[in-house]
């Protein structure tokens, strides 16, 4: 029995093939034991190649047993645009997205506690609409770092987004400035803030509170650029590197601080919490 | 004109009939003087008539019209002693999104904006004005200056969005872009932007979190290009108008969304018929902001801008 | 006659030409009237190739008539090292510098007006010790920098320096935390500091205070580069560009926010500083 | 040992003896002890001579010496849990300047330094600890994040230069120290800086503005490299000897120049002989350093900074 167990959810999200119990994995496109898949916390046990988590998995690896407390669950996507598009309208993609997931928006936020320090998470889903970037993601995001401002407690977003959400138009786009605007106001009480890319953090989530955090952690593999790659490719008519847009990619070119392995994420944030020196030094003269 | 466009074909022909009867009365070849005056009344009307019924996706081909004034129009227009500042002191100086001192009337400012060019081999020198990191790292050096020196921001905002290519992914174009937001976020003097052709996506909203937020009539402002997002939700790109009427990414619809503050009016025909009418209404409405935001104290202003950007998005709770 | 008579000072430093009445570019190569050269402050009349001039004669060009007050002028080299090199004792190069310069250092400061408004500068004279940054320099930069924090006035750096000068050892090393410790605290007081590139402005000083500026302005042409070109074409054993370390190649390479003519020089000046808003916001609540 | 000093050759020729004497104790073919224990008296005698006398070339040689412990070899003996942070947020990683959260007994401090490698392959990639802008612009990143997190910064000093080529030239190198210099004078926290190795020039300088600076006894800190000095001043760079005599670059000369503030004693043989030892000796005065210098406000703090630099330098006046 892994650290979690199988769901409907999940099998949804993988790329089942052949059988229910084998898996192909993407990096390494070799066959893998399902459960060797997830006892290896979704991450391939050959070529070490990164799954996706669901939030509530991320949770259950990333905070002390019991001590996740979420935050405004209950806020969820409106239809600010009748948005109505060659599929349908918006508003069944978001209930279809709600059962399959049986989350209310993009991302979840709440309290918990990493080897016993407390914080402030928002931890993204990549299965609800793409993780992308709505009014009600951004709101949540925004609250929690408000709440970690008010109590003076470290806030930690693990990102999983394709980016800003086309159905709510130029709203979704304003949640890039909305929740760096939390950002901001946290960086000025000095409270810290954390990244966490995972795969994939793309277009306006990276362009936004995904790659200003005081530390910018990235698992290994993640795709974490800006522009998709064939925009890219068209626009520039030019064949992109291999690596193109990974974490590796953007640790050498000056963006990541550190990649770090799934296995060691919790410890490798506990490591950085502490370093957070709350006491303060005299102001006087 | 190099591109005409369709919906406009009934004010182009009044208007080529009309050049040519003005050129023979220039001429002595007159006796049309009447003729003249009855058309130049029609074509105001007809005017009025097109530019009332316009869709969103005839705004878009507006927006980008080759004529459209662009950012070194108005500061010849509306600016005076402008004194560019180049660079970001990083990596490079960005010819698409440029800056530096201006007066406008009697305020001085910190000016920043997308810069288009006017022609294609200007266009290519400017990226389309299509800015790299370099150019969004330059924007916030300028606006730290701004800061510095106590002055207010105004940002003229015109590109089809942040560059996408290999180097502007390998500088960083995320990082800027979040830098940028964060930052404007907090910054203590007055920001007024002004949408005025194109506000593409992040690359729009990169130099955009203003303390007010203003937008030509004909300009728009969207979270993807109407093709794109055909493209991706309708998988065909051919569903432009109708991407274009979904996203409701015209001045009258994000006004009504709360996203901007104000419409600069143009005069029926546009602001590529019309540039220096168009720039002096743009003049005097920054300049009211200007004034307004003036008045405030710092730690009110950055309360403001903070509640403003909270108060963005529409959600179930 | 000019807008500063020729001296004999000036002859010295002028890379003179088969006679007296012609002098040879250093730009095209084409052989000018001194006279013209001189009319033309100093300027190539045929391709406008900016040569050096003193500092006296920058001060006349860019402070309004009779405006301009030295400080700390009597201040001048000591021996800290008791150095001794292969042409001589360091004593007897500082004597004959000042000798041929009549000047005390390497940099003249005082206040003085632009236009009309009061600002404090720095003017370096590439003549004495090749405008090298020794204690007595950066003494001179540090003090009239505090004297603009002091009086809230404008600061502008003329600079013109090889760099920093070896015969004072560590301690020249020194002067560029020292001056760039007095641009901190102007940047902290907000009071403007602008910066004038000429040519040369490399090593110690390119890295100190001279690439710092609000505003970094440099004259047309001037090398300002940090490592001497024959150590890099040695180091990388590769071919230079040829505009290498001017100002236009780093004006393209984002450093340098704007070239200006000799000729404009003091009215840019004073359009940048008519943009200080001394007057200040409201700070309360 | 790849390279022999000239002056230490009555040191290496008695270890060398040494050496050979106990492998044959080890091997059981034994009887040598006595023999050992007067050449063990002999060398330690010997290496306090020749360390003694050592002149101010000897002394480059020394610093520069390939076994010279580097800052990958303190973070293994004496600081712990050191998390490296890469990246400048603008342009690369820079391998020859690296820096993280690190302790150093009970501190937690942030750490950042030249690196050099210890092989040829590993000096490639660091290239040989001279950094190019991208590292000074880190060094500064992680400096503002200890400001933001209370942080004191420990700085090891280590490199021949700031790296003199093309690239680094064009991402600007001089801005990037300048700047470095202009912030760490108003920076909130302690500096303590210490030069380990080669304090080459501002390559040094840009992470060298402490409130303390310490040196290695054998480590030395130059405007110039004696060879480039006597190139220049000299003009025969045979002359380095007289160049590294006059420039005073010692921790000697510096203590009473009053540009360090404490010389951390090596042991007779140099760090390259005794790391450890040299290692334990830095951790307690850095130590004793940071305890000192945490006890000060801030504003204290930034005010005795600016009276340190501000009183560098002798002049006539
Ligand atoms: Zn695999
Ligand atoms: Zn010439």
């Amino acid at each position: 029995m892994g650290w979690f167990s199988k769901s409907e959810v999940r099998r949804d999200t993988q790329k089942l093939s052949r059988d229910d119990i084998w898996i192909r994995c993407q990096g390494c496109r070799a066959h893998v034991f399902k459960q060797d898949y997830y006892d290896n916390l979704n991450v391939c046990p050959k070529c070490s190649w990164h799954g996706k988590l669901t939030a509530a998995e991320r949770i259950n690896l990333t905070f002390d047993a019991g001590t996740f407390d979420e935050m405004n669950a209950s806020i969820r996507p409106s239809d600010p645009l009748s948005f109505v598009d060659g599929k349908g309208p918006y508003t069944e993609k978001v209930e279809q997205s709600r059962v399959k997931t049986g989350l209310n928006e993009s991302v979840v936020t709440g309290t918990g506690r990493i080897n016993g320090v407390q914080v402030v998470a928002g931890v993204m889903d990549f299965r609800f609409l793409g993780g992308s970037l709505g009014s009600g993601t951004g709101e949540k995001i925004l609250r929690a770092a408000n709440y970690a401002c008010e109590h003076k407690l470290p806030y930690i977003v693990f990102s999983a987004s394709g980016g800003a959400r086309m159905h709510e138009g130029i709203l979704s786009l304003m949640q890039m400035a909305k929740t760096c605007a939390g950002i901001a106001r946290l960086d000025e009480k000095k409270v810290p803030y954390i990244s966490v890319l995972t795969d994939p953090t793309t277009g306006g989530v990276s362009a936004s509170y995904a790659l200003v955090g005081d530390v910018n952690i990235a698992e290994p593999g993640a795709l974490v650029g800006f522009a998709g790659r064939r925009v890219i490719e068209v626009t520039i008519k030019q064949k992109l590197p291999d690596n193109f847009q990974t974490s590796e990619f953007f640790l050498e070119h000056g963006f990541i601080d550190c990649i770090v392995h799934r296995k060691e994420m919790k410890q490798t944030l506990y490591r950085i919490l502490s370093y957070y020196n709350r006491s303060g030094r005299h102001h006087g003269t | 004109m190099e591109r005409e466009l369709d919906f406009e074909k009934p004010i182009l022909e009044l208007e080529k009939t009309l050049e040519k009867l003005r050129h023979h009365e220039s001429q002595g070849r007159g006796g049309h003087r009447s003729l003249i005056e009855t058309l130049e009344k029609q074509l105001d009307a007809v005017r009025k008539e097109v530019y009332r019924n316009i869709t969103p996706w005839q705004t878009v081909q507006i927006a980008r019209h080759p004529h459209r004034p662009v950012l070194r129009d108005y500061i010849e227009d509306i600016f005076t002693d402008f004194v560019e500042l180049h660079g970001d002191r990083c990596f490079g100086d960005d010819h698409g999104l440029i800056g530096g001192f201006a007066m406008l009337g009697d305020e001085k400012v910190m000016l920043i904006g997308h810069n288009k060019g006017k022609n294609v081999e200007e266009n290519i020198k400017r990226n389309f004005g299509m800015s790299r990191p370099e150019g969004y790292r330059k924007a916030l050096r300028l606006m730290r200056l701004a800061e510095k020196y106590n002055l207010p921001v105004v940002t003229f905002i015109d590109t089809a969005g942040a560059f996408p290519g290999l180097d502007a992914e390998e500088r960083g174009q995320h990082e800027a872009i979040g830098r940028n937001l964060t930052e404007m976020a907090r910054l203590q003097v007055p920001i007024v932007a002004v949408v005025t052709g194109e506000g593409g996506s992040g690359g729009a909203l990169g130099i955009g979190v203003g303390d007010v937020v203003l937008m030509l009539q004909y300009a728009i402002y969207s979270v993807i290009s109407p093709e794109g997002c055909a493209g991706i939700l309708w998988r065909d790109g051919s569903f432009s108008a109708q991407a274009a009427e979904a996203l409701k990414l015209t001045s009258a619809s994000l006004l009504d969304l709360g996203v901007i503050d104000e419409i600069i009016p143009e005069p029926p025909g546009g602001a590529h018929r019309f540039p220096q009418q168009t720039a002096d209404t743009m003049r005097s409405v920054v300049l009211k902001h200007l004034k307004e935001l003036g008045a405030l104290t710092t730690v009110k202003l950055c309360a403001r801008r903070f509640e403003k950007f909270s108060a963005m998005g529409k959600f179930i709770e």
